[in-house]
């Protein structure tokens, strides 16, 4: 449980890439909700559990999946991901859509898209206003990055405008048109607003209508009768910001909600005795879990102690110990169905300690003495626990330190005092958006210091990294990509350890469905 | 009398003001940069000073107090960033949960824990009180996060009497008062054996008194004689410790705000500590600390009203 | 001193008491020679394990032995027991007398102080801290210390006061004897009494304080064995298995019957007002 | 003698204690006549306490009584049940106990504990209240009809102690335990108590069991006195008779040690040289060789028989026993 809450609200912010939460069991996992339908009054509800409370229904102040997934209901966007196992995409508002060039996508919406409470009809005006407003310093979105290199959006008539790029910028189909920045908001109802609005929404377009929101406790959504796409599912989803997996596991099993992502030290119990009328599924994850080891400071900047303690972690013990043996070795901060996913790491994924011993003496040492910085979620705190058995068994001391969730955060940040270079080894985890471009962006050189806590710095891997994120052509990313994670494994700064698992349960009642990542696509569950 | 309350208001005045203040510097030590917290790491370093800017903390840490106090007087807590929402309303729409759930987990406590330490007292060293006294003494141990789990396991998953999670339908008091028996019961645990075992000895002091043997010897009926003559004695201390009792109970009721996901003012308080969010930090500090002084002050009066001798001393 | 624990021994509670106490410190004092295996090796293969002829009380998620880790956690509970309520009696004895001996508006700036520390939740307190200087044991002592003080503080200014106003202190001011003397020789024999079985009685909560901040990630380091943190794991552990949540709250359970018990036949014995009956 | 209200015969009290059977009172005999005043004077732990208490029947939890027998207005106490024994106190028998500051209940008014224990009685409360007003009249308390609204505490040490008795006197009972009832007070008004004792007496015609170490009180109050030591009676007779011929050697030593008794207040009984025997392990032979400055060989060994040296003037010493003495 602790690990639950303290964490939320940082996950929120920063969905896609670092989620810190508890690593492993889960709270950490983005996860949703969990639906049950519940036929209360003669109304078929859908009743999801969601890891965080609400933060706002603006898209370009969204704070996360957990808005997102709201957002997603409300609003409508040009395209939605697809539910499955492939990622993939599926038109929304947009009749269709084309890549003219590698830096023009042209879009025609749908006819009679409505505005709720009388807002009117979605045109290319709003789509124009939506997605440039991201850009806009005024609006002061976080969100910004995920429209990489937008430059405008050109209005052609009522239904039809042109997406503009300063160079190609292929991560727009992956992360920008369908998740949060692709929301489309209206333009008329926003600037009445002033610009921006907080936690209650002049207007929507999608499958469901914001209802009600009761901070801490629930959030409301209802269907939207004059939906474009059809009819809703439910008369009304409720979504329950519950931190802790056993208590949303313990909600689940009582029946208060029909769908949520269990604990990974839950899902072997569960599988063998699954409660009555549900179903226990898995589903891999985007998160990247690892271990870094500071470059810049005096005792982890010699690269061979480095390679020493890459090959001293054993990376299936910890997939046992703090993974429940529900996830699998990382083979680099690529999640496999992506694209620059490297089929396997240069270090192989059990430890090697007559290799860590020879690193050892070439780095002149006998035995070493390094401090581990770790998140005090239990997952971290085990997998911090059996790195330091295994670093030991070569002659490496880890001293580890916890840290809770503010005070981690801040650990490599340079801005906030000289803390950054005492860091040594650092266990983290991010999360990610199902495009590579985000996750390699953390470690270039000018984010050493922000997020690059490794001080990891080589032209040649930014030049590599500027270049793969504005390539069209998907064969070569993927090879950019592979290559990008080839040489941070070699500059001994990194040990790459899972990418988790997203175990879900959800009663039979309902159909659920999920993301690749099991990311619950609320707009899309529906009775089954 | 009068003059009593007006010394103690003034005093828990300052107290709060020094708790405040402390708070701010203990804030200002602590690493990590709300604002780079908050909006996350794509941030840009001037949507990060923005933001600290709204915060207020980019000013020197004497201003700030001073700002604070002085909004504080016009009583405006400060904006939430995040949602743009008055931290007043937030922390106010919190709290009430919290004094229910907190209440009546007392309320619990006192109706099973005092006639338990009651009875204990008067068969003193009977196999009962011994039961008793074990129980009383695990009930106070077991960790309040513990209680709450296995509340949950048994009476809402197996045996299905309570709903799990949440504090139950806006506006629908039988839904809220089922969601509400759990967590009490789980934070009330703990009191019920802490009333008994301190009813007990402070009924076994009480009876030893003279003024016991006295009524007693007027052939005073033993009912009349514990329940007039003594409980209202023994009951004293229990006054004093619930009330300083309070920031106990915020810490349990946080526990149990976690683990059964429902509203509070203890949750809150945890999250926005770890998400740095100061002004809902200083909000509901100020809050829990002004409980605080409101629940002694008024430990103190129901003493006086109890006890004559300490009502003449105010 | 041995007559009363001659009479302890014959109080059957206070004879439990006693007992438990001995039996936990014995076997956390003897902890390395008592445990069969090493707390803090690593057993992957034999994780989670249930109680055993091998593992009394199963292993935990890192297959280390639950029945050495508990008894290793003893010694940190004790540690934590014992430095944090032996530093918050120090200076809550000291700043007792100091508020009862003093000057009344050093009196009222003291309680001023103690009112303001009690008024901070304590989690709320051990939050800030633990952020400000990262979670270890010595973080917990001192979050411990520092809220315990009131607590001993108010209990030696009032006998301060009452003693204050004796009439033989007024008398052996008059003469001259200084301040310490006075302190030294009539109000600590009178406070230490009580003081004893406040603190034997505030052991338990110390520890159960350790546990819940362990739950909260904010305990011991880690590989450290404490109780608190065989139960935060086993809280995440649960629905997997109970047993390491229940290896945590047994010791728990224990220690805290021992010190209650032990602390209430001591004030049994000790207070007058109760011991008349005897 | 023998028309006696109270009369106690063989009484003997034990305690349980850690260390084994205490004896705190063996053998005692006592009578109190009907509109009488009894002394019972012995230095601290003599089994005054132990004496009243057995009286009224509250005793502590771990005491015994192996043998003897509590006769009171013809019936055994002792084989009373607890709840006839209730009945009787407060009613037929009242006490006044020696503190009068922690007597009274704190925490209610003094008008709530006089109506409190007038419960037997089926009157209307107003009337209860005059009843109360009555008595706390009769013992000097001016106003009192406002007075019954005030606490213990917003009265003297004195005060209280008149509360008490207004107490014990309200239900007119047979036979009122003043239980070292001015020990705690100043010299006046211990004077003013005893006079007031004296007055209360005679208007209710009830018979009082004054307990007391204050030889001067028990010489200007009571008819008869009786002298114990170390839970034993030693010594029995009229005031008189006793305080001009005492028989024992502790009467005698008690009355030697505090010539001006009769005149000065103390606030200890006079001292003795020597300690009580050990009530656990008892000597053998006469309980107070060991202080006795004319003590013999047979008291080594043998008890002294009680014996009455003059009408009415029982002692239990070998010197009295001598034939010469006879």
């Amino acid at each position: 449980m602790q690990t639950k809450q303290r964490n939320k609200l940082i996950l929120n912010p920063d969905r896609r890439q670092f989620l810190q939460t508890s690593g492993a069991l889960g709270f950490a996992a983005a996860t949703g909700a969990l639906p049950q339908i519940v036929y209360a009054q003669g109304k078929k509800i859908l009743k999801v559990r969601a890891y965080a409370d609400m933060r706002s229904l603006d898209p370009a102040l969204s704070q996360g999946i957990t808005d997102e997934e709201i957002h997603s209901c409300i609003y409508s966007k040009l395209i939605q991901y697809k539910p499955g196992r492939e990622w993939g995409w599926q038109l929304d508002a947009a009749e269709s859509l084309e890549q003219l060039d590698d830096t023009h996508i042209k879009f025609k919406l749908k006819q009679d898209i409505m505005f709720t409470n009388g807002y009117g009809e979605m045109t290319a005006e709003d789509v124009k206003y939506s997605f440039e407003r991201i850009l806009d310093e005024k609006v002061e979105s976080t969100n910004k990055p995920d429209w990489g290199s937008l430059k405008e959006v050109v209005v052609d008539g009522k239904y039809e405008g042109t997406i503009v790029f300063d160079e190609p910028y292929p991560p727009a189909w992956n992360i920008a048109l369908p998740y949060i920045v692709g929301n489309i908001v209206c333009k008329k109802a926003w600037e009445e607003a002033g610009g921006r609005i907080d936690t209650t929404t002049p207007c929507g377009s999608g499958p469901y209508v914001h209802k009600e929101w009761q901070p801490k406790q629930k959030t409301i959504l209802a269907r939207n009768p004059d939906w474009h796409g059809g009819t809703a599912a439910f008369d009304e989803i409720h979504i329950f910001p519950i931190d802790d997996e056993n208590t949303a596991q313990i909600a689940f099993e009582s029946g208060d909600i029909d769908y949520t992502r269990v604990s990974l030290s839950a899902v072997v119990n569960l599988k063998a005795s699954p409660p009555e009328n549900s179903t226990v599924e898995d589903y891999p994850s985007l998160y990247y879990v690892w271990v870094g080891m500071n470059v810049e400071n005096e005792v982890t900047s010699n690269q061979n102690l480095r390679k020493a303690i890459q090959h001293c972690i054993d990376v299936p013990s910890i997939l046992q110990a703090s993974y429940f043996g529900a996830a699998g070795a990382a083979t680099g901060i690529i999640a496999p169905g992506l694209i620059g996913h490297r089929e396997k790491s240069m270090v192989p994924p059990t430890a090697d300690i007559t290799k860590a011993k020879e690193y050892l003496a070439a780095a002149g040492m006998d035995s070493a003495s390094v401090t581990l910085d770790v998140l005090n979620k239990a997952a971290n705190v085990t997998t911090a626990q059996v790195i330091q058995a295994t670093c030991a068994q070569a002659g490496i001391n880890v001293d580890v330190n916890l840290h809770e969730s503010g005070a981690f955060w801040s650990l490599g940040d340079k801005s906030a005092g000289e803390r950054y270079k005492d860091v040594q080894l650092i266990l983290n985890r991010f999360s990610m958006a199902p495009d590579p471009s985000y996750a390699t962006a953390w470690f270039v050189t000018d984010q050493r210091g922000v997020w690059n806590w490794e001080w990891y710095s080589d032209a040649e891997f930014d030049k590599l990294e500027a270049a793969a994120k504005a390539n069209s052509d998907q064969a070569a990313r993927h090879q950019m990509y592979q290559k990008m994670q080839d040489m941070m494994e070699e500059s001994g700064a990194y040990r790459f350890i899972t990418h988790e698992a997203t175990p879900v349960i959800y009663r039979n009642t309902i159909k659920p469905a999920f993301r690749p990542d099991g990311l619950p696509l609320l707009r899309n569950f529906s009775a089954a | 009398m009068l003059f009593y309350l007006i010394k103690r208001l003034a005093l828990g005045v300052v107290i709060v003001m020094l708790a405040v203040t402390l708070l701010f510097c203990m804030i200002h030590l602590v690493p990590g940069d709300p604002a780079r917290i908050l909006l996350g790491p794509r941030a840009t370093p001037e949507l990060i000073a923005g933001m600290s800017a709204r915060m207020g903390l980019d000013q020197p840490l004497p201003i700030q107090i001073l700002l604070f106090f002085g909004n504080l007087f016009r009583g405006d807590l400060g904006m939430d960033v995040i949602t743009n929402r008055p931290v007043a309303d937030m922390v106010f729409g919190q709290l009430p949960y919290t004094l229910w759930l907190i209440f009546t987990a007392i309320g619990f406590a006192m109706v099973i824990g005092i006639p338990l330490g009651c009875y204990s007292a008067l068969h003193r060293n009977t196999l009962i009180d011994r039961v008793t006294g074990v129980l009383s003494v695990a009930c106070i141990t077991v960790p309040a996060f513990v209680v709450a789990l296995y509340s949950l396991l048994i009476f809402a998953v197996t045996l299905n009497w309570f709903p799990a999670v949440g504090a139950g339908e806006q506006g629908n008091f039988w839904d809220q008062v089922r969601h509400i028996v759990l967590p009490a019961l789980a934070i009330g645990l703990s009191w019920i054996g802490y009333l008994a075992r301190l009813v007990r000895a402070s009924m076994l002091e009480v009876m030893g008194e003279n003024h016991i043997r006295t009524a007693r010897a007027y052939g005073l009926p033993e009912r009349v004689v514990v329940f007039r003559y003594a409980l209202k004695l023994a009951v004293l201390p229990t006054v004093t410790v619930i009330g300083v009792g309070m920031g106990f109970l915020l810490s349990a009721a946080l526990f149990t705000e976690i683990v059964f996901a429902r509203p509070g003012i203890g949750k809150l308080i945890f999250d926005s500590i770890t998400t740095r969010n100061y002004p809902v930090v200083m909000g509901s500090v100020l809050v829990s600390t002004v409980l605080f002084v409101i629940s002694t002050t008024l430990s103190d009066l129901v003493n006086a009203w109890l006890d004559p001798r300490i009502r003449s001393s105010l | 001193m041995i007559d009363i624990l001659r009479r302890i021994t014959r109080e059957p509670l206070g004879m439990i008491g006693l007992v438990l106490v001995v039996l936990i410190v014995i076997s956390a004092l003897l902890a390395g020679v008592i445990a069969p295996y090493d707390p803090i090796e690593l057993r992957i293969v034999d994780r989670l394990q249930g109680p055993s002829a091998a593992h009394l009380l199963g292993t935990d998620q890192l297959g280390r032995d639950l029945f050495s880790r508990v008894l290793y956690g003893g010694q940190v509970a004790l540690k934590v027991a014992l430095i944090s309520i032996g530093a918050a009696l120090g200076v809550g004895v000291l700043f007792g007398m100091i508020a009862g001996f003093g000057p009344r508006w050093l009196d009222n700036i003291i309680m001023l102080f103690f009112d303001t520390i009690r008024s901070f939740p304590t989690v709320m307190f051990a939050l800030a801290t633990v952020a400000l200087v990262g979670p270890s044991l010595e973080t917990v002592i001192a979050v411990i210390v520092v809220t315990t003080i009131p607590n001993y503080g108010r209990v030696v200014r009032t006998q301060t006061l009452s003693i204050r106003s004796n009439e033989f202190i007024k008398a052996e001011r008059a003469m001259g004897a200084s301040m310490v003397r006075i302190l030294g020789v009539h109000v600590l024999p009178n406070v230490i009494g009580p003081l004893m079985i406040l603190a034997s009685m505030d052991i338990p909560t110390v520890i159960a304080l350790e546990a819940g901040l362990s739950f909260l990630g904010m305990g011991v380091k880690p590989p450290t064995p404490s109780w608190g943190s065989i139960l935060n794991d086993g809280y995440t552990l649960i629905r997997n298995t109970p047993w390491p949540i229940i290896a945590g709250s047994i010791p728990l359970v224990l220690i805290t019957l021992g010190f209650t018990f032990l602390g209430e036949s001591l004030r049994d014995l000790i207070d007058p007002k109760l011991r008349k009956n005897i | 003698m023998n028309d006696a209200l109270l009369t106690i015969r063989d009484l003997s009290v034990h305690y349980h204690t850690d260390r084994g059977e205490l004896k705190a009172m063996r053998h005692v005999n006592m009578d109190v006549p009907g509109g009488s005043i009894v002394g019972v004077v012995g230095e601290s732990g003599c089994g005054k306490s132990t004496l009243i208490s057995s009286i009224i029947r509250l005793l502590a939890s771990n005491a015994i009584i192996p043998c003897g027998s509590i006769t009171f207005e013809g019936r055994d106490l002792l084989g009373l049940s607890r709840e006839e024994m209730r009945r009787l106190r407060g009613d037929r028998i009242s006490i006044v106990f020696q503190d009068p500051m922690s007597t009274l209940n704190p925490v209610l008014s003094i008008g709530r504990q006089m109506v409190d224990i007038q419960y037997r009685s089926s009157a209307s409360r107003a009337h209860k209240i005059k009843r109360a007003t009555e008595m706390l009249a009769s013992v000097g308390i001016s106003d009192p009809g406002s007075r019954l609204k005030q606490f213990p505490h917003e009265f003297s040490g004195g005060m209280q102690q008149r509360i008490s008795i207004a107490m014990a006197l309200q239900a007119e009972p047979a036979l009122l335990i003043a239980d070292e009832p001015t020990t705690a007070l100043d010299a006046t008004l211990e004077v003013q108590i005893i006079h007031l004792l004296k007055k209360l007496q005679t208007d209710i015609g009830c018979s009082i069991l004054f307990i007391s170490h204050h030889l001067g009180v028990i010489a200007e109050l009571c008819d008869y006195v009786v002298v114990m030591y170390a839970g034993e009676v030693v010594e029995e007779g009229t005031t008189r008779e006793v305080f001009h011929n005492p028989a024992h050697p502790y009467t005698e030593r008690l009355l030697r040690c505090d010539p001006a008794s009769i005149a000065t207040k103390t606030r200890s009984l006079p001292t003795i040289p020597g300690e009580i025997p050990d009530l656990v392990t008892l000597p053998q032979g006469c309980i107070f060789k060991n202080r006795c400055e004319h003590v013999m060989t047979q008291c080594e060994h043998l008890v002294p028989a009680w014996i009455e040296s003059h009408s009415g003037h029982f002692v239990s010493c070998h010197l009295a026993a001598k034939p010469g003495n006879d």
